[in-house]
């Protein structure tokens, strides 16, 4: 087993990695910006380092300093949480280099699944159903001929694309040379590398995802599916579910098996997500993460597994030690995510110091959190305060208990999307269990109107 | 209990004194015990991690006298170099008093102004991260 | 269903009931002293009233002003949580005099089985196994000759007993008059009855515990077994889990079908729970408790039923809706007390202004509290500020857990049991699973020698 | 921003003006918008439930007044009997204003003092809890 981990994370992901490490008996090391000295995960870690200042570029992601903490303190491994640092293959090779383990994939699938146009190509071979595309576009007189040969509606996506950035959608021919160029344009600006590629545009389609495990010695399982199609209009998720309401047993069932093919096909280790574009019974990769997800919670509840703890036993080199055939589902699992956003605001981030916070607790209530009472929001990073997750032997159920849950729950000093989440999980569309992505902007756009 | 002003000897007025001592010291927790009573002080653990003490202990002179503080801008393993710093002596500007080794480059920590060496505040070997003091220098 | 409920308790268990109406979509009603103003139950429930000032006779026994409350404020039922009115049959029938459902079995059963003497002749008629022991013993000539007959070292206990009054060990014959007018003498003080029994005194034995449910058809399960010997000195639970480890499956099973046994005996209906004895293999019926435990958590975790939501269906007249083929216990789960004690000093109860409150959470944490920054802890009630409650699949991992949680548990402005806690979890003993009710007081006594 | 002493006019003064404002009103939020700045103020939901303001508010005048505060003492539906009191009117000691029904019985609610009844806190029908100000009295 490993013996020490540095954790390169901050927030509720750096707390959720320590707790991990403390339950296995291992040492856990934080790293902290300035502005996050008073913050729970420091707290709570055995030893911490200050990287740098509050501003990421400078602190959690400062390479060097984050490598020098580790061999200083003697870890022998690097947790890399979500963001940051967590899909960047050259930093897992660093990590080799200086003899510390990058607790995920390797480098080079990393490196392949970052790249969306390489992740697809390498997924429809490994028998994944993809959206019917195309590679890199070169020219406008490409395009054109994709387009036709796809059939419009189509979606043009930057290949190192995230976020909606690079992204433009084209509804009819006369349209295709201007979105052409702008999403060109907008990738080159965003991230450097101007290249884009062609998808078929799904109609309302439902995000859902599949979680996969797979230890160092070729077993793999997946962990089910979760729902995470209610995302705000910046497509970043609010409300995830597992597993997916409304799916049919064939779907269901086809996902599931195309997540372990694939995992296999590429000799994946660690663990990943699929994320996938369901519309009907048709699904369609999208991209696979290579690191554990904010939403993991969801599928911990109903599994009874801690995907934390296996991501450091694999990584441990220990094998698995189940088959897909001991994973059993139980009951039902919905995470909110409560944000330091103004949800009447367009979801304007909020930064400032907190007054009172408290949680709700009791049955099925599980609270990952690094806020409290007094703590400061600091302006530099992600707006997560928190996860509320709630669990219960149905979906009803669960429900019922997150409504309760969120309406006990207090966070004061920053509008938070706590009362979004209660508006949502209170329509007939989520508790039918029929809403796909478009859901929370039509909700949003309806409210405006 | 009769509702007289709290004199010099009363329990909170001695509790009062040993609480403005207390937060002075870099103590995490004290206890009294005289024959007829006790004082337990603890600070809050939720205060700042690390250097919170030394770094009010080695501010507040700086308002008063022209003084820098040298601080670590890497993670690393602080060395001194051959001549160590030694507390007192004269520095001249640019004088490097220690290094930084962190990833096999070594960073060096040098003297801002000429001045006197008041404070060393590190240890040759130790593990320091970014923003610890290391040297406190008070300008000539 | 029942429409509204009042709640006639403070504290965590008081938030657990209101937290079990709202996701039963039940209307509840909150009771409160002047000084828990700014309590949570206050803050969560639908409506509250206070019912009189802080000292207990004046409010939470203040039963004209709960009734009127419940009354006016439009109640069906009245839930009274532990302790307080809970095991007050007057109060369940007058509760029923003004047609509010009580949430707790028929006034008569609450009646016979508060007289530790009738509750255990009832129990060995329905075939349960009670420790070897007499009734009421009138005269010290009497006590003699049933000394002689149970055979020393016998127990003599008030038949209106609890926490310790009224109760004396006897060794041997010599020691028999002096701790019968001892006995006696504290009963009379403490309850007003001075009347006590004898009973065989079984040597370090394990308090060991089986949850029921039943419904007001007949229908009788059982939720498993609990371990609560982990005791303070003054026989106060401080660490309870279920299942009781070290137990022989012969042993468990002969536990869960006496519980089922009595209950339909008795024709006992909603939560309940039955206190045994255990040494060896031997098991012996305490008492039984005839309203919800502190401790039932634990048993939630594993076997995924919400005892507080079960109360009021049962109490609303639905039937169980399931049988005990349909129970299986899963994983391990542990509670630890966070109550507001003094350990070193004989656990001295603890109030005042509490400063920063941060509790844990992550995988497999559960919490019940009242308590948050700032919040007061007044010098009138139970000691207890919060339960943590661990659960995962193993033991072993429960412990683990329990320990990651308790470190990272804040809790400034008094003393708390937290370390104690974690001082048993760290003993070969506990991790072991062979521990008796002697256990912690043995462990304080070596801290003190 | 240029760091200058803040005058009236500038938004820090405004903000603490509007504070001291809004902490004495029974707001429990209060939000402004001008052309080019913006104030919103909360109260923090974990002020104390219910009488809050009332008791404040029926509180404060007794300091400088001689004011009776009669509040419930028992949790039940108030009934003002056959002559309502009225604001401004002169009661007797021992005055009935009003009863609690509760279970049946009739607690009266009556001046512990004779004098000017100068605040009505209560309605005719409503379930008043314990500890509930129903009337203020200036004693005469």
């Amino acid at each position: 087993m490993l013996r020490k981990v540095l954790v390169a994370n901050r927030g509720e992901i750096a707390l959720r990695i320590v707790r991990a490490c403390r339950e296995l008996g291992i040492g856990s090391v934080a790293i902290f910006s300035e502005a996050d000295r008073e913050s729970t995960h420091v707290r709570v870690a055995d030893e911490a380092f200050c990287v740098g200042p509050g501003p990421v570029p400078r602190s959690y992601l400062n390479v060097p300093n984050i490598i020098s903490a580790a061999l200083v303190s003697g870890c022998d491994a690097i947790h890399p949480g979500y963001g940051f640092l967590a899909e960047n293959a050259r930093f897992a090779e660093i990590c080799a280099d200086h003899g510390l383990k990058f607790i995920g994939p390797r480098p080079e699938i990393i490196m392949a699944m970052g790249d969306k146009a390489t992740a697809k190509r390498v997924m429809a071979e490994a028998g994944v159903a993809t959206t019917p595309g195309t590679d890199i576009l070169a020219t406008v007189e490409l395009a054109r001929e994709a387009a036709e040969s796809v059939g419009y509606p189509v979606l043009l996506k930057a290949t190192a694309g995230g976020g909606g950035k690079g992204m433009r959608v084209v509804e009819r021919p006369e349209d295709l040379e201007r979105a052409f160029l702008g999403a060109t344009a907008e990738a080159e600006a965003s991230f450097k590398d101007g290249r884009v590629y062609m998808e078929k545009l799904i109609r309302d389609p439902r995000h859902i995802e599949v979680q996969v495990l797979a230890d160092e010695h070729g077993e793999v399982v997946h962990l089910g599916e979760r729902d995470c199609s209610i995302q705000k209009p910046s497509h970043q998720k609010l409300i995830e579910e597992a597993g997916a309401p409304n799916l049919s047993e064939r779907a269901r069932a086809r996902l599931h098996e195309m997540a372990v093919l694939a995992c296999r096909h590429v000799g994946y280790s660690n663990a990943g997500t699929l994320e996938f574009l369901s519309s009907g019974d048709e699904v369609f990769f999208m991209e696979m993460n290579t690191r554990i997800q904010v939403e993991h919670p969801v599928t911990e509840m109903v599994y009874g597994i801690d995907l934390v703890k296996e991501q450091i036993r694999i990584a441990s080199g220990e094998p698995l030690g189940y088959t897909q055939r001991d994973l059993e589902p139980r009951g039902h699992a919905i995470e909110c995510r409560i944000n330091a956003e103004d949800a009447r605001n367009n979801f304007a981030p909020q930064a400032g110091k907190l007054g009172a916070v408290i949680f709700p607790g009791g049955p099925g209530i599980r609270i990952d959190t690094h806020i409290f009472s007094g703590a400061s929001v600091p302006p530099y990073y992600d707006s997560m305060l928190a996860k509320v997750i709630a669990f219960a032997n149905t979906r009803e159920q669960a429900i019922a208990r997150m409504e309760r849950a969120l309406r006990e729950t207090l966070v004061e000093g920053v509008a938070t999307t706590t009362e979004m989440c209660l508006e949502v999980l209170g329509t007939e569309g989520y508790r039918s269990g029929v809403y796909d992505i478009g859901f929370l902007p039509r909700l949003l756009a309806q409210r405006v109107g | 209990m009769t509702p007289e002003h709290p004199s010099e000897d009363e329990p909170s007025a001695r509790a009062q004194r040993l609480a403005e001592f207390f937060v002075n010291t870099p103590l995490l927790r004290m206890r009294i015990e005289r024959e007829d009573e006790e004082f337990e002080l603890a600070r809050s653990s939720l205060a700042p991690v690390g250097r919170t003490s030394e770094a009010a202990a080695v501010a507040e002179p700086s308002a008063k006298r022209a003084v820098d503080i040298l601080r670590a801008d890497v993670v690393g393993i602080l060395r001194f170099g051959r001549s160590e710093p030694t507390l007192g002596e004269e520095v001249a500007e640019e004088r490097e008093l220690a290094a930084i080794e962190a990833l096999g480059i070594r960073t060096s920590v040098r003297a801002r102004s000429a001045g006197r060496l008041t404070a060393i505040l590190c240890q040759d070997g130790a593990a320091v991260d970014y923003g610890r003091a290391l040297f406190e220098i008070e300008r000539g």
